[in-house]
C-alpha cells in the first residue's frame, strides 16, 4: 500500500516534451518522427561494451530511467542482437572484443545501424597505445554515427542515434559483415 | 436466506484458511502478523454474520470482541515482538515450503474426510464450512510442529485458536458469551506467558529458535 | 475365416522360425522377417475379423496332454490379437534390416527362432480358455523373451539384468498359478468357462484377485514390480524392445482385465481403487525416473512404466466405478484404458525403433554422447518427434485421445457418493497430469538432446540414415499414431464393442460421433481431433502464405549467438543431466541425488582449472527398501538350505525316498 | 450455422489482432507505476511490423525444425483463441475442444519452442528450454485441479458450457470453490505466459531468464511470431480467467446488440485483468528459480481446496 502511496504522490517524472530544455525536446521529437518513418517507430538496441571504463554505460542506463524514459519514443533495450536494429558501441575496442563485436555485428539481422558512443570509441581516448587496445569502433566494424564526449550526456546519445536513423536509408547495400 | 449464509460462511472459512496457508508459504515476521490480523477479521466477520442469520445477538457482542483483542491488540503486540526479533526468518522449517503446502492440502482433504459423518447428518447451513475449520486447525497444528522460530510457532497458536473459535461459532452459533469471553481471555493470557517465554529463549540463546532448546538437556 | 486365419499366422511364425535355424546371412534375416510379417498380419487380420463380425473362435485340442490345449478368440482377444499384431509387423519389418549388424558377432539363429516364438507365444496367449495353455504360453512368452533379452550377452549389465527379470517374472508366474489353482477351485480341467460360472466366496475372490495382481503387475512393470523392466528392456535388440515394451508388458493388462472383468466378473470398490492408486504411483514415478536417465533406451523404458500406470488409471476406475452401479462411466474407463494400450503399442513401438536406430548409427545409448542426428537422419528424426509428440500427449496424435479420455472418466468420478472417492480422483486428475507435464519435459529432453544441436561424439558426427526397411518400420507405426490420434470417432465405438462383446459385465455402448456429441451420464466433454488437426494444419499453413505474400523474406545464416565468443563447440552446449537438473532439485526429496564433484586445480593457481569430473547419480531406493531385504532373506534361507547338502549321494537318495514315503503317506491318508 | 461459424473466425481474428494490444496495455501501465511516460499501448503492433520487416538469421547449427518451430507455436496459439469464448457462447466451435484441449494446445506450442531453443545448440537455449518445461509441467496439476474443480460445477470441460451454466447460477461465481479456482489459475497465468513472479518479461541478463533465452535466437519474422503467440496466450488466460469465472456479458444470441456488449464487457475485463497483472508486477520481485515450485504448490493447494469446497457444497 505505502509503495502505491509513494508511486501516486511521486507522479509522472518523465520530462515532458512542452516545456523543459530546448535541446532534449527537439532532439526527442525529431527522433520521435524519424524513428516512425523509418523503422515503425520501434528501435531495439543491442548495447555492446567493447571495452569502456563504463561512464558511458552509466549514462546510457540513464536512457531508460523515468526522467529520461526512451520507451516512450519505442525506443527499448534487447537482450540479443538478433532482436536489435541498432547496436551502440562504448569504449575503445580492446583486443579480447575484437571478435566478439565483429561476431555481434554479424549476428544482428538486417537493416542495422551502429552507434558509437563516447570519446574512446572514436579516439581510444586516454587509452589510445595500449597494448590492449586494437583501435576505435570503427577499425573494426562500420560505424554510422559517433556521439562525442566522455562521457556524452543522454541528451547527446538520443541524438546521436537520431542521426543515425537519419542515415539508415542511404546505405542500401551493406558490408555483409563475413 | 440459508443458500447466502452458507455462501458467505464458506467464503469466510476459506479466507481464514487462505491465511492460515501464507504461514507455510511466507518466511517473513511481518507477513505472519498481517495474516493472522486477515485472519481475525475474517473470523469478526463470520461470528457477525452468523449472529445476523442466526439471530443470536450476542454473537455481535463475540465480533467486537474478536475485532478488538485479536485484529488489534495482539497483532500490535506480535509486532512490537517482531521488531525486537523481526530479522530472523523462518529459513530452515524441519519439512520444506512446497511440501509442506502439499501436505497442508492433504490435511484439509483429511479434514473434510473426518468431518464428512457430521456434514451429511448435520441440517445448519454451516455444516459445510465446518471442514474447513477442521482443516484449519489441522494446519495450524502442522505449523506449530514443523516450524522452528518461536514467533511462528505463537502465530500458528494463535490460528489453532482461531481455527477452534470459528468451529466453535460455525457449530454451535456460539457458545454462551461468557465462556467465548473466558476462552478469549485464556488465549490472551497464553499469548502473553508464551511473550515472556520467547523473550527469555532469546535472552539465554541470543535467537528465537526453538531448536536450541534441545540444548537445556545437558 | 477366422481358423484360417489363425493357422496361417501360426504358419508365419513357425516358417520364421525354422528359417531362422535353417538360414544364414541376408537370406535368413529376410525370411525370419518375412514369416514374422506374414504371422503378424495374419493375426492382425483374424483381430480386425473377429472384432469387426462378433464372430468367435473356438478350437480344442483335448488330446493334448493333462486338460488339453484350448483356445478361443472372444472380442477382447481379438483387441489385443490387434495390439500385437500392429507392433509385430512394425517390428518385424524393422528387425530385417536392424539385425543385420548383428551378423557374426551374436547368433541371428537364436534371435530369429526366438522372435518368432514370442510373436506365437503372444498371440496364442490371448486366445488361451484354460489355465494350462493360459500358463504354458505365459512361461514360453517369459523365457523366449529371456533369451532375447540376453541376445547381446557379452555387453555388461546384459546377463544381470535377464536374470533379474526371470527371477521377478517367475515370482509373479508362481503368483499366476497360485491364482489359477484357487480359482479352478478343485475343478481339475481348468477351463476358463467352468472358472466363469464358478461361485467362489468373497474371501477367495479378494485372494485371486490379489494373486492375479501380483502376477500380471510383474509383467506390467507396475511400481514397485517394474525394477526388471528398465533393466532388461533397454538391452535387448531394438526391435525386440519395441516388442516387449509395446506388447508383452500389455499381456498384464489383459490377463488382469481377463482375470477380474470376464472370469471374476468384477469385484468390490477397492479392487479398482489398488488399481488406481498402483497406476497413479506407477505413472508420476515412472516418469520421474526416466527424466533422470540419460540412456535413451532406459529412459524409454522408465516411461513404459509411466504408462502402463496411465493404462490402469482408466482400467482401475472402470473396475471402481462398475461396482458403484455407473456402467457407462466404467466401460468408459475400459475404453480409456485399451485405447490407451493400443497408442502405447504404437507410439512406444515407434520410439524404441527410433531408438534403435540411432543405436544402429551411432553404436551408443547414452544420451550424453550424442547429437545433431536430425541433420544426419533426418527421417528417423522426423519419426522419433511424431513418437515423442505423441508420448506427450499432444493433440491432435494418439497418445492425446486416449490421455483426454482417461481425464474425463476421473472428472466422471466426483460422481461417487463416497468421501473418500471424492478426494481420490482430484489427487489421481493430479498425478496424472503432473506426469503428462513432466513427460512433455521428459521428451524435449530425449528429442533434443539425441538430436539437435552439435554431435556431441565423433560417432554421432558419423551417423549415417539407417537402411530403408528400418524407417519403413518406423513410418508404418508414425502412420498409426496420426490415425490412432484423429479418428476416436471411429476406435472408441470399436473398444465398446470389444468390451460388449465379453458379455460378463454391464457395458453402455458409448458412440463418439464425428460431429462431436460425446456424452456419458455425468461426464460431457467434447472434442474432435480430427477437426483439430485439420485446423490446426489451415492455420499453419495459412500463416505461412501470409507471411510469405506480407513479410520480409530475405534469411542469412551466421553463428549460433552466444554473446560473441569464438567458436561453438558441442562442449557449450545444455547437456542431457543439466536439461533435468531444476526438476531433479525441485524432487530432491524423492532421488536423494548422490553428487560427487572433483575439481583439479592448476597447482599454480586456483583459477584455473584443469579438469572437472561431476558424477551424481538418483538413488533407487526402491531397490534398496523393497528388494534388497528381500534378497538377503533369500540368500539367508539359501545358506539355511544348503546345510542339508553334504555332497553325499546316499544322503541325496535318502532324501528322495524320504519324501517319497512322505508323499505316500499323504496321498493315502489324508482323506 | 454460417453466422456462428462466422462469428468464431471473427472473435479468433479479434483476439489475435487484440493481444499485442493487451502486452502494450500492460507495459504502458507498468511504466505509469514506474512514473515514467511510457510508450503508448499500440507500441506493440509497431514492434511486429518491424519485425515482419526484418532479415532473419539463422544459426548455420540449426535444423528445419527451427523453421518449423514459429509456425507450429503460433497455429496452436492461434487454435486456442479459435476455440475459447470471447465474445459469444456457446458456438460450434466450442465442440472442437474442451478446456483440455486448450491445456495441450498450449503444451504444443512449448514443446516446439523448447525443441526450437535446444536447437542451435546454446547454452542459453538449452537452460530457457529446460527452464520453460519445468514451469510448465509444474504448473500442469494446478491446471488439471482448476479444471477439475470447474467441470465438477458445471458439469461439464467446455468451454461455453461452463461459461453458460455459471451464468445461469450466479451464486456460484462468488463460491469459494470458484474464487479459490480463479485464484489458481491465476497464479499458473503468471507461470505459464512468463510475468513476474515467475520470469521477467523485460529482462535483459541471460542467467535469470525463463522464456526469453529460448528466443534469443529468433530474428525478423520468426520472432515476430512466437512474439505475437506468446501475447496471444497471455490474452488467452485473460480471457479463461474473465469468461469462464465471470461469463456476464457474453452475446447469448447473435444478435448485433448483444454482440456490441460483448465487446464492451470484454473490454472491461481485460482492462481490469491487465491492471491487476500490472500492479501485481509492480509490487513483487521476481522469485528465485526454485522458489517457483513453492509457488507453483501454493496454486495446486488453492485448486485442491476449490474442488474440496465444491464436493462441500453439494
Amino acid at each position: 500500500m505505502l509503495l502505491f502511496l509513494k508511486i501516486l504522490k511521486a507522479g509522472i517524472v518523465t520530462e515532458p516534451l512542452a516545456p523543459g530544455e530546448p535541446d532534449v525536446i527537439e532532439v526527442a521529437r525529431e527522433v520521435e518522427t524519424k524513428a516512425r518513418r523509418l523503422l515503425g517507430r520501434a528501435v531495439a538496441i543491442r548495447e555492446v561494451d567493447a571495452g569502456s571504463c563504463n561512464g558511458c554505460e552509466i549514462e546510457i542506463t540513464g536512457l531508460t530511467g523515468p526522467v529520461y524514459d526512451s520507451e516512450r519514443f519505442g525506443i527499448h533495450f534487447v537482450a540479443s542482437p538478433r532482436h536489435a536494429d541498432l547496436l551502440l558501441v562504448t569504449g575503445p575496442v580492446t583486443r579480447n572484443m575484437e571478435i566478439p563485436l565483429l561476431k555481434t555485428y554479424e549476428a544482428t539481422p538486417d537493416p542495422k545501424i551502429v552507434v558509437a558512443v563516447g570519446d574512446c570509441a572514436r579516439t581510444c581516448g586516454v587509452f589510445r597505445g595500449s597494448y590492449a587496445v586494437v583501435g576505435s569502433v570503427d577499425a573494426v566494424i562500420p560505424v554510422d554515427v559517433f556521439v562525442s564526449g566522455c562521457p556524452p550526456e543522454p541528451t547527446d546519445i538520443l541524438r546521436g542515434i537520431l542521426t543515425a536513423l537519419d542515415r539508415l536509408p542511404k546505405r542500401k547495400r551493406r558490408r555483409d559483415g563475413t | 436466506m440459508d443458500a447466502t449464509f452458507s455462501q458467505l460462511a464458506m467464503l469466510g472459512s476459506s479466507l481464514m484458511l487462505i491465511f492460515g496457508l501464507i504461514l507455510l508459504w511466507r518466511r517473513r515476521v511481518p507477513a505472519y502478523i498481517n495474516a493472522f490480523t486477515g485472519q481475525s477479521v475474517a473470523l469478526a466477520g463470520v461470528a457477525g454474520a452468523t449472529g445476523y442469520f442466526g439471530t443470536e445477538s450476542e454473537l455481535y457482542w463475540v465480533a467486537a470482541f474478536v475485532l478488538l483483542l485479536k485484529g488489534l491488540v495482539i497483532p500490535s503486540l506480535l509486532r512490537r515482538m517482531g521488531r525486537r526479533f523481526g530479522s530472523e526468518r523462518e529459513l530452515d522449517p524441519y519439512v520444506n515450503t512446497a511440501t509442506s503446502l502439499l501436505l497442508a492440502g492433504l490435511l484439509v482433504l483429511f479434514g473434510y474426510a473426518v468431518m464428512r459423518p457430521l456434514v451429511v447428518t448435520s441440517r445448519l447451513p454451516t455444516r459445510a464450512s465446518m471442514a474447513l475449520a477442521m482443516g484449519l486447525i489441522l494446519v495450524s497444528l502442522f505449523v506449530i510442529v514443523t516450524r522452528k522460530k518461536a514467533l511462528t510457532q505463537v502465530v500458528g497458536f494463535l490460528m489453532l485458536e482461531n481455527g477452534i473459535a470459528l468451529l466453535a461459532i460455525l457449530g454451535t452459533y456460539g457458545i454462551p458469551l461468557i465462556v467465548e469471553l473466558g476462552v478469549f481471555l485464556d488465549a490472551l493470557l497464553g499469548f502473553l506467558v508464551m511473550q515472556i517465554f520467547v523473550y527469555r529463549i532469546h535472552e539465554t540463546f541470543e535467537t528465537i529458535d526453538v531448536e536450541q532448546l534441545s540444548r537445556l538437556r545437558h | 475365416m477366422a481358423p484360417e486365419l489363425l493357422l496361417l499366422s501360426v504358419a508365419g511364425y513357425t516358417a520364421g522360425a525354422l528359417a531362422a535355424l535353417a538360414f544364414r546371412g541376408m537370406v535368413g534375416r529376410a525370411l525370419v522377417a518375412a514369416g514374422a510379417l506374414g504371422g503378424s498380419l495374419a493375426t492382425l487380420a483374424l483381430g480386425a475379423w473377429c472384432l469387426a463380425t462378433g464372430a468367435t473362435l473356438v478350437f480344442a485340442a483335448p488330446w493334448l496332454p493333462l486338460t488339453g490345449f484350448a483356445l478361443r478368440a472372444d472380442s477382447l482377444s481379438a483387441f489385443f490379437l490387434i495390439v500385437v499384431g500392429l507392433a509385430a509387423a512394425a517390428a518385424s519389418l524393422y528387425g530385417f534390416g536392424y539385425s543385420a549388424h548383428y551378423d557374426g558377432r551374436y547368433s541371428l539363429r537364436l534371435l530369429g527362432a526366438m522372435f518368432n516364438v514370442l510373436l506365437l507365444s503372444l498371440t496364442v496367449q490371448v486366445l488361451a480358455d484354460n489355465a494350462l495353455t493360459f500358463l504354458v504360453t505365459w512361461e514360453v512368452m517369459s523365457l523366449s523373451a529371456y533369451f532375447l533379452v540376453l541376445t547381446e550377452h557379452d555387453q555388461a549389465g546384459t546377463v544381470r539384468a535377464a536374470n533379474w527379470y526371470l527371477g521377478v517374472t517367475h515370482a509373479g508366474f508362481a503368483a499366476l498359478i497360485a491364482a489359477f489353482l484357487v480359482l479352478a477351485a478343485g475343478d481339475m480341467t481348468g477351463s476358463f468357462a467352468a472358472m466363469r460360472s464358478v461361485g467362489l466366496t468373497p474371501g477367495t475372490r479378494n485372494l485371486v484377485f490379489l494373486l492375479a495382481l501380483v502376477g500380471f503387475g510383474t509383467k506390467a512393470g507396475v511400481i514397485p514390480l517394474h525394477v526388471w523392466l528398465p533393466m532388461a528392456h533397454p538391452v535387448a535388440p531394438s526391435h525386440v524392445s519395441a516388442v516387449l515394451s509395446g506388447v508383452v508388458i500389455k499381456m498384464g493388462v489383459y490377463g488382469l482385465m481377463r482375470v477380474t472383468l470376464d472370469l471374476l466378473g468384477g469385484g468390490p470398490a477397492w479392487w479398482g481403487g489398488i488399481v488406481l492408486g498402483l497406476g497413479a504411483v506407477s505413472a508420476l514415478l515412472g516418469v520421474l525416473y526416466a527424466l533422470m536417465e540419460h540412456d535413451l533406451k532406459r529412459l524409454l523404458a522408465y516411461h513404459s512404466v509411466e504408462n502402463m500406470g496411465i493404462i490402469l488409471l482408466g482400467v482401475g476406475a472402470g473396475l471402481m466405478f462398475q461396482s458403484y452401479g455407473l456402467p457407462a462411466l466404467a466401460t468408459l474407463g475400459f475404453i480409456a484404458g485399451l485405447y490407451h494400450t493400443l497408442n502405447h503399442a504404437c507410439f512406444k513401438g515407434l520410439l524404441f525403433l527410433g531408438a534403435g536406430s540411432v543405436q544402429y548409427a551411432t553404436k551408443t545409448r547414452n544420451m550424453e554422447d550424442l547429437g545433431g542426428l536430425i541433420k544426419r537422419m533426418p527421417r528417423t528424426a522426423a519419426c522419433f518427434l511424431v513418437g515423442a509428440a505423441a508420448i506427450s500427449a499432444l493433440p491432435p496424435l494418439n497418445g492425446f485421445a486416449s490421455e483426454w479420455l482417461v481425464f474425463q472418466t476421473l472428472m466422471g468420478g466426483a460422481l461417487v457418493p463416497r468421501p473418500e472417492v471424492a478426494i481420490g480422483m482430484p489427487i489421481a486428475v493430479a498425478m496424472l497430469a503432473l506426469s503428462s507435464g513432466l513427460a512433455v519435459a521428459c521428451f524435449v529432453k530425449a528429442f533434443g538432446i539425441t538430436f539437435l544441436a552439435l554431435p556431441r561424439s565423433t560417432d554421432a558426427a558419423r551417423a549415417r540414415e539407417v537402411p530403408a526397411s528400418m524407417q519403413v518400420g518406423m513410418l508404418l507405426l508414425v502412420g498409426m499414431c496420426v490415425a490412432l490420434g484423429v479418428t476416436p470417432f471411429l476406435v472408441v465405438p470399436a473398444l465398446s464393442r470389444a468390451l460388449a462383446g465379453l458379455g460378463r459385465i454391464p457395458v453402455t455402448p458409448i458412440g463418439f460421433s464425428l460431429h462431436l456429441p460425446f456424452s456419458v451420464a455425468g461426464v460431457t466433454g467434447e472434442m474432435s481431433p480430427l477437426l483439430l488437426a485439420v485446423g490446426l494444419a489451415l492455420l499453419g499453413v495459412l500463416t505461412a502464405i501470409v507471411l510469405r505474400l506480407l513479410a520480409d523474406r530475405r534469411l542469412r545464416v551466421g553463428d549460433t549467438w552466444g554473446c560473441g565468443r569464438i567458436g561453438q563447440t558441442p562442449r557449450m552446449e545444455y547437456t542431457a543431466t543439466a536439461f533435468a537438473e531444476p526438476l531433479r532439485r525441485v524432487f530432491a526429496e524423492l532421488y536423494r541425488p548422490t553428487e560427487d564433484l572433483s575439481i583439479d586445480f592448476h597447482p599454480k593457481s586456483k583459477y584455473f582449472v584443469r579438469s572437472i569430473a561431476y558424477r551424481s547419480e538418483v538413488q533407487p531406493w526402491f531397490e534398496r527398501l523393497l528388494y534388497t531385504p528381500v534378497l538377503s532373506a533369500l540368500r539367508g534361507a539359501a545358506a539355511r538350505v544348503r546345510q542339508v547338502q553334504a555332497g553325499s549321494l546316499h544322503l541325496y537318495l535318502a532324501y528322495l525316498t524320504i519324501a517319497l514315503l512322505v508323499l505316500l503317506v499323504v496321498a493315502r491318508w489324508s482323506r | 450455422m454460417t453466422a456462428d461459424l462466422m462469428m468464431a473466425a471473427a472473435q479468433g481474428l479479434l483476439a489475435l489482432f487484440l493481444a499485442p494490444g493487451v502486452v502494450g496495455l500492460v507495459r504502458w501501465l507498468k511504466a505509469r507505476l514506474q512514473n515514467r511516460r511510457g510508450a503508448p499501448p499500440w507500441q506493440p503492433y509497431r514492434e511486429l511490423r518491424k519485425l515482419f520487416q526484418k532479415e532473419v538469421v539463422v544459426s548455420r547449427h540449426a535444423s528445419w525444425l527451427f523453421h518449423l518451430a514459429p509456425f507450429v507455436v503460433f497455429a496452436s496459439t492461434l487454435a486456442v483463441a479459435v476455440i475459447v469464448p470471447v465474445l459469444a457462447v456457446p458456438l460450434l466451435v466450442d465442440r472442437i475442444g474442451d478446456l483440455l484441449v486448450v491445456v495441450y494446445l498450449l503444451l504444443l506450442g512449448t514443446f516446439f519452442l523448447a525443441l526450437a531453443g535446444l536447437d542451435p545448440g546454446s547454452a542459453f537455449g538449452g537452460m530457457g528450454a529446460s527452464r520453460e518445461v519445468t514451469v510448465a509441467a509444474l504448473a500442469e496439476p494446478t491446471l488439471a485441479v482448476a479444471i477439475f474443480a470447474l467441470a465438477r460445477s458445471a458439469g461439464s470441460t467446455n468451454l461455453g458450457e461452463i461459461a453458460a451454466r455459471t451464468t445461469a447460477d450466479p451464486l456460484s461465481a462468488v463460491s469459494p470453490g470458484h474464487l479459490l479456482a480463479f485464484a489458481a489459475l491465476f497464479i499458473v497465468m503468471l507461470a505459464e505466459t512468463g510475468r513476474l513472479p515467475v520470469d521477467n518479461p523485460a529482462t535483459h541478463l541471460e542467467l535469470t531468464m525463463i522464456h526469453e533465452a529460448m528466443v534469443l535466437e529468433y530474428s525478423g519474422r520468426y520472432l515476430a511470431l512466437i512474439e505475437w503467440a506468446a501475447a496471444l496466450k497471455f490474452l488467452v488466460f485473460f480471457i479463461l480467467l474473465g469468461n469462464l469465472f465471470v461469463p456476464w456479458g457474453l452475446a447469448r444470441a447473435l444478435t448485433l446488440e448483444a454482440v456490441m456488449t460483448a465487446v464492451g464487457v470484454f473490454a472491461v475485463k481485460v482492462v481490469v485483468l491487465a491492471v491487476a497483472v500490472a500492479v501485481l508486477e509492480t509490487r513483487v520481485a521476481k522469485l528465485r528459480l526454485f522458489r517457483v515450485p513453492e509457488l507453483l504448490s501454493a496454486s495446486f493447494v488453492l485448486a485442491l481446496l476449490a474442488v474440496t469446497s465444491s464436493f462441500l457444497l453439494r
